[in-house]
C-alpha cells in the first residue's frame, strides 16, 4: 500500500512517483493506496513524466509565515499527463512570461530538510 | 429514502463581523453574543432548557486561541450543559456541515429543537500567521508544502477560469463592489462602505484621486495578494459567530408563526489538493450538492430568488453561480458585470454583502449564511431585503472545495 | 421521540495502536487502513460506492500533522470521493460524539450506509508538546494556564476520590495490570506484556529484581506524571485508527446476518473546567449519557456483559465503573482490586486493554471501543472473548469529563 | 455582558472577579454571560474572597511545553465559597503539606505577561 512516505522518498531521490491501477488502468500522481476511479487496490508504481504543460498557476505576494521573505513567488499546476496534474513552485519565469500551456519541465530542490518539487519553463534547443 | 421528519429554523443570530472590534473578546464570547441574539429572535420565546443539542463549526481554535474541544466550552459559557455538545469541522465550510448535522439529528426523532452555531476568533494571529493556518484547509502535504496559499488556489482557479472562458478580472471587480454595496447595507457588515467611497478616503489620505472604482482598484492602493487576485478580490480576516435555532415542523410552531423551512440539503467531497480535481474551472462538490439540494426540495436554481453563496474570493461567487445553475458554464462573470446578481437583478446573490463585505470568521460563516435567509425570507432584511423572497439557497464551500455544503430554504 | 429507524454495526477495523510502528505514516495512511479492514469484515462484501456518508473523529490534526479538513482528506485519500466528508471534534471523545451523528444520519433517513471512522497521529511530536496539545481540550483560560495538564486533572480526581472515599493508589495499580494483562492477549494493542514481564524486563537492563508488580510500580521506574498519578496510570501516546461501517437495520441484512445493533446512544456536557464541576469525584456527564442509553435501550447497568471504559487514567476506569452504575459510589477501586472487572469478574471492563495497554490515538478512541464491541458480541474476539457476551457498553469521554458518549450494543 | 477579559484584567490588578444571579443568588466564579443555574443574564459583579480550602490537587512532574523548567510544580482547586472553585498554582508548600482540606489565600503574580492566580498556605498567626 503506497503512502505518503513513498512519494516524499522519490521527491527526494528526483523523481515523481505515481501508481497505475492494474484493474481499470486509472493513474494517481502522488500514488494511493486505492484508485478512486474503481476502488481497486492493486496498484503499481511507475515514475512520472518530468514534462508538462501549465494549467493554472499564480504568483504569491502574501505568503505563509513559513515562506515568508520569499515572496512574490510562482505556484502552478502542472498537468504531466491527460489529466493527471500535480502542484509545484515556479522557477526562472517572470510573471509576464508565466500563462496556462507554457511547457516546463520537473527539478527537484531542497528547502532546509524537506524536497521541494519545481518546475522550470522547457528550454527548447 | 427521504429525511423522516421536517425541520424548519426559528430563530436566528449573530455578532456584527469585525476584524477590529471584537478585539477584547475571546471565541466563546462572541458565541455567547450570537446564541443570545437567536434566542431572542424567536417569536413566541424560548428557554436555554428548550434547547436540547448544541452543533458548533468552528475550523480551527486549536490554531487561533490555543482552545479544543469548543463545543463543549460553549455550551458551558451559554449555560446550556448538560445538553451534548458536538463540534464540527470541514475548514470554512464548518458551520454549513454543522447545519446538515443539525438537520439529521432532528429528522433522526432524537431531538425536537437544537441550536446550530459558529464561531471562530481570528485576529489574535498577524496576517502570515493566519495565511498559515487557513493553508492547513488544502492539501498540506502536496499543495501547502510547495507554497500554495488558500487564496493562491483560487487565484489558480481564476488563471484557469481565465484561460478557459475568457472571463477577466474586471468581471471579477464587479463581484467586489456589489458586494461592498450590499456590505453598506447591512449593520452586521465588516465593511459597510461602497468601493468608490472607500477609494475616496484612502485617496484623499495619499492624496490621489480616482475617476471610478477601477480606477482605483487597478491602483497600488489595491495591492496584489496572490496574482490575478488582488486585496479587493479576497474576503477580510474576522472574529464572529452566528447561530440559528432548528426545531422539528410540529415543534417549529410551538415557538412562532413564521418559521423558515429546510426544503433542501445536500453535501459533497472532492479531492482535496485542487491539482486532483476533474476541471480546475469547476467545484464538482457544489454542481454534486446543489443536486441533491434541488432533487430533495422539487426546486431548480430557476426557483431560487436569493442566495448567498460563498464567495471567499471574487472568482469563487463566480464559479458558483455557474455550479449552482445560475448561469451557464462560463457565463458568471458576465452575469456579474451586467448586474443580474445585484439586489435589482433577476438573480441577487449575497445581499448581505457575501464574505467579501460581511466578513469571514471561517467557521461561523455557514451558520450567518442561515441567518441571512431567516431575514430575507421573512421579509426582515430592511435595505437589503430582496422584495418577495420566498425561497433561498446558502452555499457553504470548505476550502478550495474538497467540502460543499447547499441548504435551501421556503417560506 | 425516539429513533426513526434502527441502526446495526455491520463491519469494524482498526490498525494497531503504537508509539513506534506507525512513525513512517501520515494519518490518512492510518485511516485507509483501519477502513480497509472494516470493509473486508463485511460477511457478504461491501463496495466504497455503497457508502454513503464519512464521519471521521479527530481531536487536533491541526496541531499535529498542520493539517485541518481531514474529513475531506480521509474521503479523497480512501477513494470515498465525492461523498459527504465531515469532522467531528470532542476531544478525546471526537470518535465517539461521531458513533452517535453516525445514527442520526442513518436514523434520518437521509443514508442507508456510512462509515464512521476516528484518527489520531499523535507521534510527530515530542511528549511535552503532546501534553501542551491535550491541555487544549481543558479549558485553556482558566485551567491550562495556571499550569494543569490533562494528567494533572485526572490526578486532582484522583485525590478527591482519595479523601472522599478512601480508595487508594493500589487499587488504582489493579486497574493498570488488569489492562495490561488484556492487552496482553490482544494483536491491535500498543503494549501487549503484563506488568510484571515489563517490570522484569526493565529490572534486568538495570540490575534490578522486584518481588512482584506493586514493588516495580512503586519504583523509581513508574516515575510520577501528576502526583499521585505515575507512568502507569498513565496511558500511552499513540499513534492509530479506527473504523466501522453502519447500516439501518434494513440496509444491514443485505451485508450480513450477525449485525450487531445499535440498542441505545447518549451524550452530555458538563463545564469545561474540572473545578466547575457539582462533584470532583463524578464525571456527571457520564451518568447523564448513560441514563439515556439506558433509557433508549430499555435495560440498565446490571444487562451489560462487557464494557470498554474511557481509563486515560486508571482513576478515569475506576470513576467510570460508578458513575455507569456497574458499582456503587466509590467502589470502583475495591471492585478492581476484587478482580470483578477482569476477563472472568462479573462485570468484564476494557477486554482489549482499554486506553492504557491498547494505546490511546485520541480522535481514533471511540470507534475503536465500538470495533471491540462489534468482536466481542459476534463472538470473534479470540483470547479476549468475554464468554457469551450479548449485550456492550462503550463509555467515550471528552478531556476531564466536559463531554461523555455512550452507547449500548447488542447483538 | 461579562467577558473572559473582565476576569483577567481583575486578576492583573488583584482581585477575583465573580457575578451572582439577580434572579436566583448563585454565584459564578469567574463571572460568565449567563446563570447556568437559571439561566438569567441578570448578574451583579463581586470580589470574590481570597481565602478558601483546597478541594483537589495535584503536583506536575511532566509539564506541558510552556511550564517546562518549573516541573515539579504544584496546582490545586480551591474552594472559596460554598461550591465555588477555581484552578489556581499553589506555592509555597511542600508536596508533604499538600492535602485537601488545607486552608489557602491568593495571591496574583505574572508569570512573563500574564497575571497568573496563586494560592499560599494561610499562616495562621
Ligand atoms: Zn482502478
Ligand atoms: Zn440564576
Amino acid at each position: 500500500m503506497f503512502t505518503v512516505k513513498d512519494y516524499r522518498d522519490a521527491l527526494a531521490e528526483g523523481y515523481l512517483l505515481a501508481s497505475k491501477c492494474r484493474r481499470c488502468g486509472a493513474v494517481q500522481l502522488p500514488p494511493r493506496p486505492i484508485c478512486p476511479k474503481c476502488g481497486s487496490g492493486d496498484l503499481e508504481a511507475f515514475k512520472a513524466p518530468k514534462r508538462g504543460r501549465v494549467a493554472a498557476y499564480t504568483v504569491i505576494h502574501v505568503p505563509p509565515s513559513r515562506f515568508k521573505g520569499e515572496e512574490p513567488y510562482a505556484v502552478a499546476i502542472v498537468e504531466l499527463l491527460e489529466g493527471v496534474r500535480v502542484s509545484g513552485r515556479m522557477l526562472d519565469v517572470s510573471e509576464a512570461d508565466l500563462r496556462v500551456g507554457l511547457e516546463v519541465e520537473a527539478d527537484f530542490i531542497k528547502l532546509g530538510e524537506e524536497p521541494l518539487l519545481c518546475f522550470r519553463p522547457l528550454k527548447h534547443p | 429514502m427521504g429525511l423522516q421528519r421536517g425541520v424548519a429554523i426559528i430563530g436566528a443570530g449573530m455578532t456584527r463581523f469585525h476584524h477590529k472590534i471584537h478585539a477584547d473578546k475571546t471565541g466563546r464570547d462572541l458565541f455567547v453574543e450570537a446564541a443570545l441574539e437567536a434566542m431572542a429572535s424567536v417569536d413566541n420565546g424560548i428557554e436555554l432548557g428548550d434547547i436540547e443539542a448544541l452543533f458548533i463549526g468552528n475550523f480551527s481554535s486549536d490554531s487561533f486561541e490555543h482552545q479544543g474541544h469548543v463545543a463543549a466550552l460553549m455550551a458551558d459559557w451559554l449555560g446550556l450543559t448538560p445538553r451534548a455538545a458536538t463540534r464540527i469541522e470541514a475548514a470554512c465550510g464548518s458551520s454549513g456541515a454543522a447545519l446538515n448535522i443539525g438537520v439529521m439529528a432532528i429528522a433522526s426523532g432524537l431531538y425536537d429543537v437544537v441550536m446550530v452555531g459558529g464561531v471562530e476568533k481570528m485576529r489574535t494571529l498577524t496576517t502570515e500567521e493566519v495565511t498559515d493556518v487557513l493553508a492547513m484547509a488544502s492539501d498540506e502535504v502536496y499543495e501547502a508544502a510547495v507554497g500554495f496559499t488558500f487564496p493562491g488556489l483560487y487565484a489558480a482557479m481564476a488563471t484557469a477560469h481565465f484561460h478557459r472562458y475568457g472571463s477577466t478580472w474586471e468581471q471579477l471587480c464587479a463581484v467586489s463592489i456589489k458586494n461592498h454595496h450590499n456590505g453598506s447595507l447591512n449593520p452586521k457588515a465588516q465593511f459597510q462602505e461602497e468601493v468608490i467611497d472607500i477609494a475616496r478616503r484612502l485617496g484623499e489620505r495619499r492624496g490621489m484621486t480616482f475617476r471610478d472604482e477601477m480606477e482605483f482598484l487597478r491602483s497600488p492602493l489595491n495591492p496584489v495578494v496572490a496574482y490575478p487576485l488582488r486585496l479587493f478580490d479576497c474576503c477580510p480576516i474576522s472574529d464572529g459567530a452566528a447561530a440559528v435555532i432548528m426545531a422539528s415542523e410540529e415543534a417549529a410552531r410551538r415557538f412562532t408563526d413564521t418559521p423558515i423551512y429546510v426544503r433542501g440539503i445536500g453535501q459533497a467531497s472532492d479531492a482535496m489538493a485542487l491539482h486532483d480535481r476533474e476541471d480546475l474551472t469547476t467545484i464538482r462538490a457544489t454542481r454534486l450538492a446543489a443536486q441533491q439540494a434541488y432533487r430533495m426540495a422539487g426546486l431548480g436554481p430557476e426557483d431560487i430568488d436569493v442566495a448567498d453563496v460563498h464567495d471567499c474570493f471574487t472568482i469563487a461567487e463566480v464559479v458558483a453561480t455557474e455550479d449552482l445553475g445560475f448561469f451557464p458554464k462560463g457565463e458568471g462573470g458576465k452575469a456579474a458585470e451586467e448586474g443580474r446578481t445585484s439586489l435589482e437583478g433577476d438573480k441577487p446573490i449575497n445581499p448581505d454583502g457575501g464574505l467579501k463585505a460581511k466578513g469571514h470568521p471561517v467557521g461561523a460563516t455557514g451558520a450567518a449564511m442561515a441567518y441571512e435567509m431567516f431575514k430575507q425570507l421573512r421579509g426582515e432584511a430592511d435595505k437589503r431585503q430582496v422584495p418577495d423572497a420566498e425561497v433561498g439557497l446558502i452555499h457553504n464551500v470548505g476550502a478550495s472545495g474538497a467540502t460543499v455544503v447547499v441548504q435551501i430554504y421556503g417560506r
